[in-house]
């Protein structure tokens, strides 16, 4: 299978201070964030991205998504072209001055897509994260899981081949949480997208991903990545597969390897 | 019930001006009067309001002439100003390349580029809005290029993600984003223009027809007429502040949408 | 209030100089030699007097400063003086240096204009509510002529050959004549409007409460003026120090131009600095005439001969 | 290394402004000698350059009385500016009070309150001082105005939440805050004070043997010495960009601080 | 024992749109969030509020903390000192110019606390946020995680009375929110402090608080408020506490609650 996403020894070190006149940068002390990170994701593939705090998560899915480059090694994405790559910011990141569907319509603006299309679109992505409601009001308006949930449809209105996800659903409730895990998922199956994934709830991650990685504490390195077998293979995920054992015995694995990783 | 809140709130715009100018018009009454300081000096306001009334004629006359012209070059201002910021903006380099020669439009003596501007655009109009046009444009610059370089990055990388072309990015992002610093930039170049305006009528106007502010303010200073003098100042005050106040009204519409996220 | 000058009591050592304000109108220039000459002559110093001479720009507000107390003397016009009395401010007039106005008209020589009537077309720039202007504008109407403001400059007069402009005699015809373009003056004076220029004014109280000290500067300001009739060389050099735009041909041409406007028959006859309340009163009808001013003030009020 | 990586730091500063200096003299030097424009309207700049050489010693003169005048008027409508800009955003009713008024301040000509400048001030350089600050504190107050009408509302939210007292609020929220606005102002307030500063001495005065570059800039233009008159222009536009350099670059060590959080 | 929380038959609409002369607001549709709501909390009390995204949580902290009024229905709290009570907002609202220390420091600066003794409880709620390593940084160089973590170190520094905290731990990694979860209990613990949380985790409140507060999806209407009883009752709280069938059976209700609140 073709790689989406191949990565290979990559490094980044944040320096510590910026100078006062722009270029200038005290060589002194810098904060190296991730440091020789290597992994290959395949074509439609799920992968959970799980890490301490401050491990780095977020400076690789930046780096993947092609806004920070490393400062060694490589990252090569197979598809770069307009709205092929979708990134779920950690924050919510909309335009103060656009209304929630303005704010979705977004990406389909910029990419030239005609009016009646963008509409239609939008009232998608708008069910799929059960915001329909809330399409007219301006983000100062929401709460702040309905900013995030406005984020997601944004993200997924392009109907993305390759779709970074940086803890989309950690400010929403148990219950809508669930609800949008499953609606990814069946997202996943039929578009067959590649899914990489940052999550610090366990348990979603083994709901969800075919396979999952999990970073050491800062700089980040990989200390675990398999693939997650739950038992209903490749079957549909439902409420009930959060109690089968092998999702418990899957969901420990992560966990430990956390453990280990932050010591 | 809503017409009469819309009144109130109305009535709660306008009536602290208009009580902010009849204290002040008392305050300065009872200054001239007080310390008797000499009418040709410092006219009391019932002087002045008294030479406004009997010039009433000419000086709206004149505060016609002086205010198309300085809208003129106000609104050359505001399209140059906002088009050459985003210039500026396109990079470190031409920024740091052309950015401080502007302000040699803003430190330069109309007067000494007065034989330029009537050889380039003639006597009269236009190169009165020419002077109000070199004196306003500088903040209009300085302003919008702080909006621009004040967008956040995240926001770019938001654009950057989706392919957005360099005219995208400016118009849904940079333009958007920097409209409440245009709108300050533009707030300023109000008062500028007409100052420009009544400078440039004193070294590249017509005196005769209609003359402008500028026109009657040297007049009535040569003349020491100096209640009709600060009529004229009035006069020229009120002009900028009628655009100011345009402004603000159009700028409140426009940023309804931008008060900040919360 | 007390004026800002201030004159110590004369006790019966030798008494310590007074110290005097004169606010110019302009830079130093000829207009003013005199007043330089004075200074750097001793002439003052003799008649124990601390001169400052004090420059301002075009728009220097010299008769309310004068009025106001903030300077002892003042250059003025003698419109400015009537006008400013009729408006309240006490000034008044001690001494008349330009017996006849320099303020004129230039025109390009090719334009072929035998007088000032003939202007029928072009432009002409005039100084805003200046009382000569308004006199030539009544008095020979300039159809077909667009009047602009004047600035002070001479550049546009060069750039375009139907371009006439208010000037003074011994200022602008000399600065175009260097750039080799030759102008046709026509003086106010000739179509009947002459006030006397450079006045030295002071303020009313100053010849109530000092008339001596008064009296020493104008005796001392008509020794420097006969000294510089005499001889501008040496004012002049001073001058030019202080003013650097102007060059040391362009002084010696403008004090020789200014000349025959100071010494007058009337000037020979009474002396330096001579007026006359006839010319007031003239001065004043024509300002009410103008609507510069609604009412003519007392014309004996408006100067003084502080000489014996 | 770590020498020569700022040296060529220093260079990217200094370098584009440069380059653009010498391309703008050479376009304007031959727009003078290939449109045979004559000298007197439009100098080349070798003239100028020769001008200004042969006067050096009266346009430094000339430079450093205005630099002088203009620094004073600057900083006092710095400090006006900022402190007004507070006072105004207290409260809305304040701010509607008299906020349109300060607009007067920048329409109302020189000329024409030069009396009462110089009775106040007296002849001479507060005079200047005065007018360079009239003219140049609007866009102080304005710029500083927005930037505290902008201040994110939940961090007004966290002060209140743990009883900030208004002086609080203010030195540790919206100064601060405000900062980089603020410096948007001073950047417009600079080149206005250089030429409130140069109008100023054309109507209040100046001590003997000091002119400042206004009145060098009236004496070349009356005298028709085009290329002294452009020297002198440029030598205004220089102290103002002297003070724009300075600005800047006092802002960019304080704004280090305020790169937006991403 | 006293009430230090009142809130009694409290409303609260937001008006859809602002009209544009700052005064004039358009009567037509508003926003129902908060719909008659009343409870009250004693002193010392540990109260978990759960709730769909965009229910009226927020809104509701808020009108506690003094910061908004209800339209109807009053909110009385006990203790509104200076530096009495805290908030740890959903975002984390960090000031952009101060490091972290600083930003920590902030409410003992305004409340006038002298320079050494700020330096000492900054540095321990610092510690106790797992962040003394970044305390010279600023906000822009952290991870969402570390803002979060700053802003709940801020909250703790001036050693509140009532402790309002929106989602702290939503940007946590499993380990990390377990270890502050402690820390956190703890601290109630030994301060006696009264604390009203808001949290997306039904397991994070099973295991923090004494009793849980459900609301209904928008408008909030309370449909679930009960104690929460775990086995070892009164005593300390650690990962064994989470393997205990009493924390799984009043987890089991709040979800229930939850669910019953979201139709
Ligand atoms: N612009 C920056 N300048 C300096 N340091 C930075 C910058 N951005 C990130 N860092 C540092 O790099 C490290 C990794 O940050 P990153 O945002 O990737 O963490 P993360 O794994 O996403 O954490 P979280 O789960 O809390 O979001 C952190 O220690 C952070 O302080
Ligand atoms: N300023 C506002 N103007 C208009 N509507 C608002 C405003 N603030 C909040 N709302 C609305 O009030 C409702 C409740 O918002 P709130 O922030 O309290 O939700 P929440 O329970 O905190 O949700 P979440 O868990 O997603 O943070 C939402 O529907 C929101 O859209
Ligand atoms: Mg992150
Ligand atoms: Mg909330």
């Amino acid at each position: 299978m073709p790689k989406t996403v191949d990565i290979r020894g990559v490094k980044r070190r944040f320096p510590e201070k910026t100078g006062p006149l722009g270029g200038l940068t005290n060589d002194g002390a810098s904060v190296l964030a991730v440091d020789g990170v290597s992994f290959a994701l395949e074509e439609g593939e799920f992968c959970a991205l799980i890490g301490p705090s401050g491990c780095g998560k977020s400076t690789l899915l930046r780096m993947v998504s092609g806004l920070d480059a490393p400062d060694e090694g490589s990252v090569e994405v197979a598809s770069r072209g307009r709205g092929e790559i979708a990134y779920v910011f950690q924050d919510a990141h909309l335009l103060p001055w656009r209304s929630v569907a303005e704010n979705v319509a977004l990406p389909l603006e910029l990419g030239g897509v005609s009016h009646a299309e963008r509409d239609a679109a939008v009232l998608e992505a708008l069910a799929q994260v059960e915001l329909t409601d809330a399409a007219n009001r301006y983000p100062r308006e929401l709460s702040g899981g309905m900013r995030m949930r406005a984020s997601i449809a944004r993200a997924l209105v392009t109907k993305p081949k390759l779709l970074l996800m940086d803890e989309p659903f950690a400010a929403l409730d148990e219950l809508t949480r669930q609800r949008l895990d499953e609606r990814l998922f069946a997202i996943w199956k039929e578009r067959k997208l590649t899914i990489l994934f940052v999550t610090h709830a366990i348990f979603e991650a083994t709901f969800l991903a075919e396979r999952a990685i999990v970073f050491s504490k800062r700089p980040a390195r990989v200390v675990y990545d398999q693939p997650i077998t739950l038992d209903p293979e490749n079957g549909a995920r439902t409420s009930a597969t959060r109690a089968t054992p092998g999702f418990a015995r899957e969901a420990a694995k992560l966990l430990s390897a956390l453990e280990g990783g932050d010591t | 019930m809503s017409a009469a809140r819309r009144a109130k709130a109305v009535a709660a715009i306008l009536l602290p001006p208009l009580g902010a100018a009849i204290v002040g018009i008392l305050i300065w009454e009872s200054i001239a009067r007080g310390l008797a300081i000499p009418a040709y000096l410092l006219p009391p306001p019932s002087a002045v309001a008294a030479a406004a009334f009997a010039n009433a004629g000419p000086l709206a006359s004149a505060c016609l002439t002086t205010s198309l012209t300085a809208l003129a070059g106000f609104v050359a201002s505001a399209v140059f100003g906002v088009v050459t910021a985003f210039v500026l903006a396109s990079s470190r380099l031409v920024e740091r390349a052309f950015y401080p020669y502007a302000l040699i439009l803003q430190t330069v003596p109309i007067v000494a580029i007065a034989p330029l501007l009537v050889l380039w655009f003639g006597v009269g109009p236009r190169a009165v809005a020419a002077s109000a046009f070199i004196v306003s444009v500088f903040p209009v610059i300085t302003n919008t290029l702080a909006g621009v370089r004040a967008v956040d990055p995240s926001l770019r990388d938001l654009f950057k993600l989706y392919g957005a072309s360099h005219a995208q990015v400016l118009v849904k992002l940079e333009l958007p984003h920097a409209l409440p610093n245009i709108t300050t930039g533009l707030r300023i170049a109000c008062g500028l223009a007409v100052i420009g305006a009544i400078v440039g009528e004193l070294v590249a106007g017509f005196a005769e027809g209609s003359p402008g502010l500028g026109i009657v303010v040297m007049t009535a200073y040569r003349q020491l007429r100096t209640d009709l003098l600060f009529a004229a100042v009035l006069a020229s005050a009120f002009v900028g502040i009628a655009m100011f106040v345009g402004i603000s009204t159009l700028s409140a519409v426009a940023l309804r949408r931008y008060e900040r996220n919360n | 209030r007390k004026p800002a000058a201030t004159t110590n009591d004369a006790s019966d050592g030798a008494p310590p100089a007074t110290k005097l304000r004169v606010q110019l109108n302009w830079v130093a220039e000829p207009e003013f030699g005199g007043l330089y000459a004075a200074r750097e002559n001793g002439a003052y110093a003799r008649e124990g007097l601390e001169v400052e001479l004090k420059g301002g720009g075009a728009g220097s507000p010299v008769v309310q400063l004068v009025a106001s107390g903030q300077a002892d003397f003042g250059i003025a016009g003698a419109d400015d003086v009537v006008t400013a009395r009729v408006r309240g401010a006490d000034v008044v007039a001690i001494f008349a240096t330009f017996q006849v106005s320099p303020q004129g008209v230039m025109v390009h020589e090719e334009q072929n204009v035998a007088s000032l009537a003939d202007l029928k077309s072009g432009i002409l720039a005039l100084e805003l509510g200046l009382p000569f202007g308004m006199y030539l504008r009544k008095k020979l109407g300039f159809h077909g002529v667009s009047i602009v403001p004047y600035d002070g400059g001479v550049a546009k007069f060069l750039t375009d050959a139907t371009y006439a402009q208010q000037c003074y005699v011994t200022s602008e015809p000399i600065a175009v004549k260097k750039r080799g373009v030759r102008a046709k003056v026509f003086l106010g004076a000739e179509s009947g409007f002459n006030p006397y220029a450079s006045m030295i004014i002071t303020r009313g109280a100053m010849l109530r409460d000092k008339r001596d000290a008064v009296r020493a500067f104008v005796r001392a300001s008509a020794d420097g003026w006969k000294a510089y009739l005499r001889d501008p060389k040496p004012a002049n050099a001073v001058m030019q120090k202080l003013n650097g735009a102007m060059d040391a041909e362009t002084f010696a041409a403008a004090a020789e131009a200014q000349k025959p406007l100071i010494e007058t028959d009337a000037s020979k006859a009474q002396g330096l600095g001579a007026m006359d309340e006839a010319r007031f009163a003239t001065l004043a009808s024509q300002l009410v005439d103008l609507g510069v001013i609604a009412k003519a003030p007392i014309a004996s009020e408006c100067f003084t001969t502080v000489l014996p």
